[in-house]
């Protein structure tokens, strides 16, 4: 028989204020099975976790019940605190009577009554739980980055030095990601290339880590501790282990027509390309789309010029299954598409310009050898429009809910490195707020203004229109309360950043979370910023929500630092809660097994013994190491042999029994 | 029928099958019960016509556990069922030698009652005529008045698994027969009023005697959820007209996407109800939401229920779909 | 100081369907307005006058009288607020108020001229008549 | 939307996985987006779980309408779930309408992690319906009444 | 011995359960099967054999016999009150009647059954002749008179009239019921009546005679054989077509095995009651140890070892089965104590 104890929390008044405390404190205690029953101020400090031990040690309780917050929160809490006064951690079940109760009701007659059904279901349940003692499962001392950007460079090299091996996997050719293609960076304006490259070298120089660029994740099974990844090799058509990096291909390649991504398409490049010059590795790839060679079959001028023989056309796709202990996804970002915001003019005309193409445009290395001039005539601009939040804070379906967050500090930086360099251009910046939280920030955007004489107006712009070789831009200057009809030479637009694409279906690999916008959801907002929901999956960089540059190492860091915490354990304490089959109901169909995902549910030959009767029949067995404990094989079974530990048929029946009363 | 008989006693005098799985002549010439005959001799009583409507293949599960291997003979239908037996690894394929029997439609004895023909004796099928001699005098009804339910919509006469056939049906005649769904359509024509009343009419009759479960051949679990004490389902009572809607919808559901639509559950239900119904409207869901699948076809595919596509219809559906629904 | 009446700004919230509270305040509305010089309050600041309950100014104000309900502000608003539909709504509340209507459906045709924009016509019937 | 006090309160059982709508349910709480007291929670760890008898139970046991959430297609914690589950429902939600069973009283809703706002109005909403269809009497067992 | 016509036997249900409440074949959903008359209820005398037996109405196949409530920490009892209102029987065939009889032999010895023997002291039985008997019915092996069907009132269907004669002091006392609420259309039946009746009773006597399963040997069915019988090599064989469902059991009108249960029906509180239960269930009589009976076989020769030879050892040679033929035309495999009566009573039978 069990002796239940039932702890309901005040939360401060979080719960007290709209729950009737002592009167759930009454119901519970006339509950079968219910023999100590109380309420205090906070249950999950260290007093309230107190006063849980004294009960069960002094009333010998067999279970608790704590009414409190969601089990997200302070379900292990509990558990461990059982666990120190030596009841099972598995004999706790939560009601949680905050989010879904005190902090949704208003009327107390309403959430009181609700509360007390959430502690009777609560109840129901742990009457029928039984102790569970977890498994263990092997780690696999090596971790998986995918993306190769800052971020991704970052999380490989901060878990490398801490001495475990790291891969890191890039669709494009080279490592490098976003902040390869800038030009300086804020609030310091040092050279982005020259803070990124020794990064980059770094990471391909360690002994730890291998780059797999031209590459893309194509299968993940597993989970945390052992994830078995298929990682797909995609045909470079260069031989990797022969090309020098002379660049003689590249120069010789007749197909230019390419747009260059690296450039955001400003110009061309050829078909056989390193992205960059710093790239790394500095191998081209073949782009057997728009090469001459794979398109007609005529051509094969590369492979004539290549003295070291490293051409090689046939190469094929590969694909690689490696064991990893810990995921961290890196995936970046991208502008988004302004296909819809007709009034700025985009598409009509080429001195409307996305930031990170200026970022091009005023790069050494960039289509315009880092000269400022108007893409369409090529002469210098006498004056320039920055609009910011284009496509950012919008509530439609056009643009992103968001703030991007790096556009105010950038487009500042922007706007003095121009009047800094060229002192004749009139430089314009309309805005709406400016953001500016961070570590000198304010202090820059500052200089902008003060120093280097940039104007900031207030007021969103309504239209962006050519006309002539110049563009009318539209605005109200909501201080003035005036509106402005000004005729520019370029327009630059802020355009809001969204999540690389690719990350759902990353995502969906992972069975990690994601949000409306895209973004991995992380565990917690607050406590978990770089961890996933699901087991060994972390998240580094602007994949998991905007950020600057400086942001993103530091999540890289604290992302690499719960990649080495995790690699560091031999084991790992499995999840109890697994599937079970009872042998007598089982009939051995198979049907479980089909809906496993994870493998876990096998067949054999067993001698099961129903009351006296015994017969050797196939019986399914479940791998408890590998059962996450989805419960798919319970419903599937239609004997019902199949149950699930912590969330057994009996239970979920009880609960519903315990509501619907 | 003699054919049967002859190579039956051929495979047991040749040592191929140690026992014969059939059918034995009853009292009244409408009553043969399943049975099987181990020599020449037992096998005199061996009978195969119209009124052998039970289906073979789950008596298979127990046979897998004798000696030797088993003759069975199986209409078409049967072999749906065997099939997919096959597939939940309930039989043994290698411990089983089939003979696929022709089948010209089963009959319902019920039926013959029906037609008010009482105190039969003997009873002959005459080509599309049933003669009985009763004791009332002698009767005569049309033969298709007296089939089952299943059998006026055939769904064909090809035997899906077989060691060699006797009488079957060639090619031309041997696809299905009628819309199986058109009960199934009338009933979703109706307003969810009607439907209820026609239900709870049906299911209310219920005695809990598990018939339709026990001669099921998809509901072959060694231990039924019903009759668990795990989940405080009143198995024996029709107490209250809950638990027979529950044992029912749970049943059709636990059979959903492997249920061959054999009938067998409409045929012995002793109080008439249409079970078949129930399974057939998932099948038909299964047909329409999931693209054509029939149970038993194969011994490997996925059944609908342990497959999935990305792009499934939302549950939504059922209310979206409009119509009678 | 100013009169408060949130009974009217309540009013005109659910005549025009605009929950004046998803303003952001950037301006875009008065940015891409044609006939902001010829208004005296802007389509941007109808929307806080609206929030903070000033409604007075509003009735009397020309703006009302100039808006050609051409919806740039609307089309082009980031947050959804369709300060044109406010606008549209203060108009409706003048013309109620006043109880006379300035065109009637019959002189509609009188006035059809090809040059004309259907939409205006459209949006002219719909400011003076109600 | 607020439903109006009468005298029916319907009893409405939400089944929620534990990784998307359990913790939308959560961040509806954080985010205090008010729902009908009439819905409880159950917590299953995911939506492919929940066995059509735990439904058919709820209403056996008086409930006048279940609803079932799930991470969005897709996205489930794992893989495939909510794929099984979709199809379980669609069958099991199909028959019960077949049985004349008023088909509003049985909803699945697929609520992220993130859509506390999506939750809240899927709550207000399904019980809003649950009150157009009043008490649930074709489900109802005399047995477990009074 | 009264006489009523037949098209007006409705005004007959409707004078009776004006008083008492009525039971009697009721049509519903294509079957007919024992219910309380209502004017909706469509009755049903026609059909020879109702699908269950009238059983119900003393014996049902479920009733509470108490419920209980935890609340607030007590537990509170709440008795089922037995039965206390007189009810009518109408249309049980001689078969049934037997059945009763059976049944009484089992409930109302000690320990006497008082839910049973409640509802048999306020229960009176009208039996109903048949007229035109199947093939199915063999009671004439067990002495039951088809004709002459007993009971409280027993009544036979002559051409287009009913024919009502009261044999108990409760029969009496219903026909006085009957003729104070009826008058004129229930009236005496005179000699002519009664001549009617016999002629009738001779017609079916001879239809019996001629029915094919009329004349089996039961003679082996004696305790002195009880080893020989149970230890037979036929079971092997018989046994196997059975599916193991509870259709003979449930439609039979004499077997009497219950099991006892509780149901939690939530705030509604506990039902502790009882339902039938079958013999032939792979549960039946599991007790915590597992089950006495662990195969088919032995659950199967149980039901016919107890119809044929354990209850006659113990009533008097009284054989609990009556020969109604249910389970012959219900037996989904075609299987039936016919058939085993045949195998195990040896050739030579008929």
């Amino acid at each position: 028989m069990q002796r239940i104890g039932v702890f309901v929390c005040h939360c401060g008044t979080n719960i007290a204020a709209t729950v009737d405390v002592k009167r759930v404190v009454e119901a519970a205690a006339k509950e079968p099975g219910v023999v100590h029953a109380e309420d205090y101020q906070y249950m999950c400090s260290e007093a309230g976790q107190l006063k849980i031990r004294e009960a069960i040690e002094q009333k010998h309780l067999t279970g608790i019940v704590v009414c409190s917050c969601s089990p997200r929160m302070h379900e292990n809490t509990f558990r461990q605190a059982a666990k120190r006064a030596g009841i099972n951690p598995y004999m706790v079940e939560i009601a949680n009577i905050r989010e879904h109760c005190s902090w949704i009701h208003k009327d107390i007659e309403e959430a009181t009554e609700k509360a007390v059904i959430l502690a009777r279901a609560a109840i129901a349940k742990v009457m029928l739980n039984a102790p569970l003692t977890p498994g263990t499962s092997q780690v696999v001392k090596r971790a998986l980055v995918i993306g190769g950007g800052i971020a991704g460079i970052q999380t490989a090299l901060d878990i490398a030095d801490a001495g475990y091996e790291v891969d890191i996997v890039e669709k494009t050719p080279s490592i490098g990601g976003r902040m390869s293609q800038l030009d300086k960076t804020f609030p310091t304006l040092d050279c982005s290339a020259c803070i990124l490259t020794p990064k980059m070298v770094e990471a391909a120089a360690h002994e730890k880590i291998t780059i797999y660029t031209y590459s893309e994740v194509e299968k993940v099974s597993g989970f945390v501790g052992d994830f078995h990844v298929d990682i797909r090799k995609k045909a470079r058509s260069v031989d990797m282990s022969k090309c020098t990096g002379c660049g003689v291909c590249q120069e010789k390649c007749p197909s230019r027509k390419t747009p260059n991504e690296f450039n955001r398409g400003l110009n061309t490049r050829s078909a056989i390309y390193t992205p960059f010059a710093q790239a790394i590795p500095n191998v081209p790839v073949i782009d057997r789309e728009h090469c001459t060679k794979f398109k007609t079959g005529k051509c094969g001028v590369c492979a004539k010029v290549c003295q070291a023989g490293a051409i090689d056309y046939d190469q094929q796709d590969e694909i690689i299954t490696v064991d990893y202990g810990a995921i961290v996804v890196a995936t970046g970002f991208d502008t988004i598409k302004l296909d819809k915001y007709d009034e700025y003019a985009y598409n009509q005309s080429p001195d409307v310009i996305t930031s990170l193409e200026l970022e091009r445009i005023m790069n050494a290395a960039g289509p315009t050898k880092g000269h400022l001039e108007r893409m369409s005539d090529h002469k210098p601009p006498k004056s320039m429009v920055f609009i910011q939040c284009v496509g950012s804070r919008c509530a439609d379906k056009r643009g992103k809910s968001y703030c991007s967050k790096i556009c105010c500090m950038y487009t500042a930086k922007h706007a003095m490195l121009i009047r800094d360099k060229y002192p004749d251009v009139d430089v314009t910046v309309f805005y709406i707020d400016v953001r500016t939280p961070g570590k000198n920030f304010d202090e820059f955007y500052r200089r902008a203004v003060e120093e280097y004489g940039v104007h900031y107006i207030k007021g969103q712009v309504g239209k962006v229109a050519p006309q002539g070789d110049k563009l009318l831009v539209q605005a109200a200057d909501l201080l003035d309360n005036k509106q402005i009809r000004m005729e520019t030479d370029m327009v630059v637009l802020a355009t809001a950043i969204e999540p690389n694409p690719d990350v759902r279906k990353i995502a969906t690999m992972l069975t990690a979370s994601i949000d409306t916008n895209n973004f991995l959801t992380e565990s917690h907002a607050k406590l978990r910023p770089v961890e996933s929901p699901t087991a060994g999956i972390f998240l580094s960089g602007v994949c998991q929500g905007p950020k600057d540059i400086p942001e993103t190492v530091a999540q890289a860091g604290a992302a690499a630092v719960k990649v080495v915490g995790l690699l560091a354990k031999d084991h790992l304490v499995t999840n109890p809660c697994t599937a079970k089959a009872d042998p007598i109901f089982c009939n051995g169909c198979s049907t479980c097994e089909k809906v496993c995902p994870y493998g876990a549910i096998s067949y054999e030959d067993q001698l099961v013994n129903d009351h006296g009767i015994r017969e050797t029949r196939r019986v399914a067995v479940v791998n408890s190491a590998l059962c996450q404990g989805c419960g798919a094989c319970t419903v599937a079974c239609p004997s019902g042999a199949m149950d699930l530990q912590g969330f057994s048929n009996r239970q979920i029946l009880a609960e519903v029994d315990a509501i619907c009363r | 029928m003699q054919g049967l008989i002859e190579r039956a006693k051929e495979l047991l005098a040749d040592g191929t099958v140690a026992q014969v799985l059939g059918w034995r002549k009853g009292d009244m010439g409408y009553d043969p019960e399943p049975a099987y005959f181990k020599s020449e001799e037992e096998l005199k009583d061996f009978v195969y016509d119209a009124f052998c409507g039970a289906n073979l293949s789950k008596y298979m599960i127990e046979a897998a556990k004798l000696e030797g291997k088993t003759l069975v003979f199986l209409k078409p239908c049967d072999t749906y069922s065997f099939n997919q037996l096959i597939k939940e690894h309930r039989v043994d394929r290698d411990k089983t030698y089939i003979i696929g029997v022709g089948c010209q439609g089963t009959l319902k004895p019920e039926k013959i009652r029906e037609a008010g023909i009482k105190g039969i004796e003997t009873v002959t099928i005459d080509g599309d005529t049933l003669k009985f001699d009763t004791i009332y005098g002698a009767k005569e009804m049309p033969f298709a008045d007296a089939l089952l339910e299943r059998c006026k919509v055939c769904k064909g006469k090809k035997h899906m698994v077989y060691d060699e056939l006797i009488g079957a049906a060639e090619d031309e005649e041997a696809g299905p027969v009628g819309n199986r769904f058109e009960e199934v359509e009338k009933l979703e024509a109706m307003s969810p009023e009607e439907r209820f009343a026609f239900w709870q009419e049906q299911l209310s009759k219920c005695i809990r005697c598990n018939a339709c479960r026990n001669v099921c051949p998809a509901c072959s679990c060694r231990k039924c959820v019903f009759d668990s004490n795990q989940y405080d389902t009143s198995q024996k009572a029709n107490a209250a007209t809950f638990e027979e809607q529950m044992f029912h919808i749970i049943r059709a559901f636990h059979v959903a996407g492997r249920c061959t639509d054999c009938g067998e559950c409409s045929r012995v239900c002793p109080q008439g109800i249409p079970l078949h119904l129930l399974n057939r409207k998932f099948i038909k869901d299964i047909d329409s939401f999931y693209g054509e699948y029939q149970a038993g076809a194969d011994t490997d595919s996925r059944g609908p229920l342990t497959n999935f596509t990305f792009e499934d219809v939302e549950p939504s559906i059922v209310q979206t779909r409009g119509g009678g629904h | 100081m100013q009169k408060v009446d949130m009974a009217k700004a309540d009013r005109l919230r659910e005549m025009s369907g605009v929950n004046t509270r998803k303003c952001m305040k950037c301006g875009k509305c008065s940015a891409s307005c044609p006939a902001y010089e010829e208004m005296d309050i802007r389509p941007h600041q109808f929307v806080s006058y609206v929030e903070s309950g000033d409604i007075e100014p509003l009735l009397e104000s020309k703006s009302i009288w100039k808006c050609l309900s051409c919806f740039a502000c609307v089309e082009r608003c980031p947050r959804d607020v369709k300060p044109a539909k406010l606008i549209e709504a203060v108009r409706q509340m003048v013309v109620r108020q006043r109880g006379g209507n300035y065109l009637s459906p019959n002189e509609v045709p009188e006035l059809l001229n090809e040059e004309l924009p259907q939409q205006l016509l459209a949006s002219a019937f719909r400011k003076y008549s109600k | 939307m607020q439903v109006e006090n009468t005298e029916f309160r319907p009893k409405i059982v939400a089944f929620c996985c534990n990784w998307c709508s359990y913790a939308g349910a959560d961040l509806a709480g954080s985010s205090r987006l008010a729902y009908p007291a009439d819905v409880k929670i159950i917590r299953v760890p995911c939506s492919c779980r929940v066995n059509p008898m735990f439904i058919l139970r709820a209403f056996q046991r008086g409930a006048d309408g279940v609803i079932l959430c799930g991470c969005h297609p897709g996205d489930c914690h794992y893989t495939t779930g909510n794929y099984y589950a979709r199809r379980r429902m669609t069958l099991l939600f199909s028959m019960l309408d077949y049985l004349g069973v008023e088909n509003g009283r049985t909803r699945v809703e697929w609520v992220s992690a993130a859509e506390g706002v999506k939750f809240s109005t899927t709550m207000n909403e399904f019980v809003a319906k649950i009150h157009e269809l009043g008490e649930n009497v074709r489900l109802e067992d005399l047995r477990c009444k009074g | 011995m009264y006489q009523i016509a037949k098209n007006k036997l409705n005004d007959l249900y409707q004078a009776i359960s004006e008083k008492e409440d009525l039971f009697l074949p009721v049509s519903k959903g294509g079957q007919t099967n024992y219910g309380l008359w209502t004017n909706e209820a469509v009755a049903d005398i026609d059909t020879l054999k109702t699908v269950k037996s009238g059983k119900d109405c003393f014996f049902p196949q479920s009733e509470v016999l108490y419920k209980s409530r935890h609340e607030n920490g007590k537990i509170s009892i709440d008795p089922t009150e037995l039965q206390n209102k007189p009810f009518v029987v109408f249309g049980m065939r001689a078969c049934d009647v037997r059945a009763v009889k059976v049944l009484d032999n089992v409930f109302l010895t000690d320990p006497v059954d008082s839910y049973y023997a409640a509802r048999r002291e306020h229960g009176t039985i009208v039996s109903l002749a048949c007229h035109e008997p199947e093939e199915t019915c063999f009671c004439k092996n067990f002495d039951v008179d088809a004709a002459e069907p007993g009971a409280d009132v027993e009544t036979w269907m002559v051409g287009e009239s009913l024919y009502w004669k009261a044999l108990t002091e409760k029969g009496e006392s219903l026909t006085a019921l009957v003729k104070e609420a009826l008058a004129d259309s229930f009236a005496e039946a005179g000699a002519e009546g009664e001549k009617k009746v016999e002629k009738e009773q001779a017609a079916v006597r001879g239809i019996i005679e001629k029915l094919p399963l009329s004349h089996l040997d039961l003679s082996r069915f004696k305790p002195e054989n009880t080893m020989e019988l149970f230890d037979s090599p036929a079971w092997e064989d018989m046994y196997k077509p059975c599916l193991a469902c509870g259709t003979c059991t449930f439609v039979c009108p004499t077997c009497q095995c219950y099991d006892i249960r509780d149901f939690d029906g939530g705030k509604a509180g506990i039902r502790h009651y009882r339902c039938w239960d079958s013999c032939m269930y792979s549960d039946f009589t599991m007790m915590a140890h597992g089950n006495m009976r662990t195969s088919q076989l032995q659950r199967f020769r149980q039901r016919f070892m107890h119809k044929l030879v354990y209850y006659p050892a113990n009533n008097d040679g009284m054989y609990s089965c009556v020969g109604c033929g249910r389970c012959v035309s219900k037996c989904p495999s075609s299987l039936n104590i016919v058939k085993v009566i045949k195998k195990l009573g040896g050739e030579g039978n008929e």
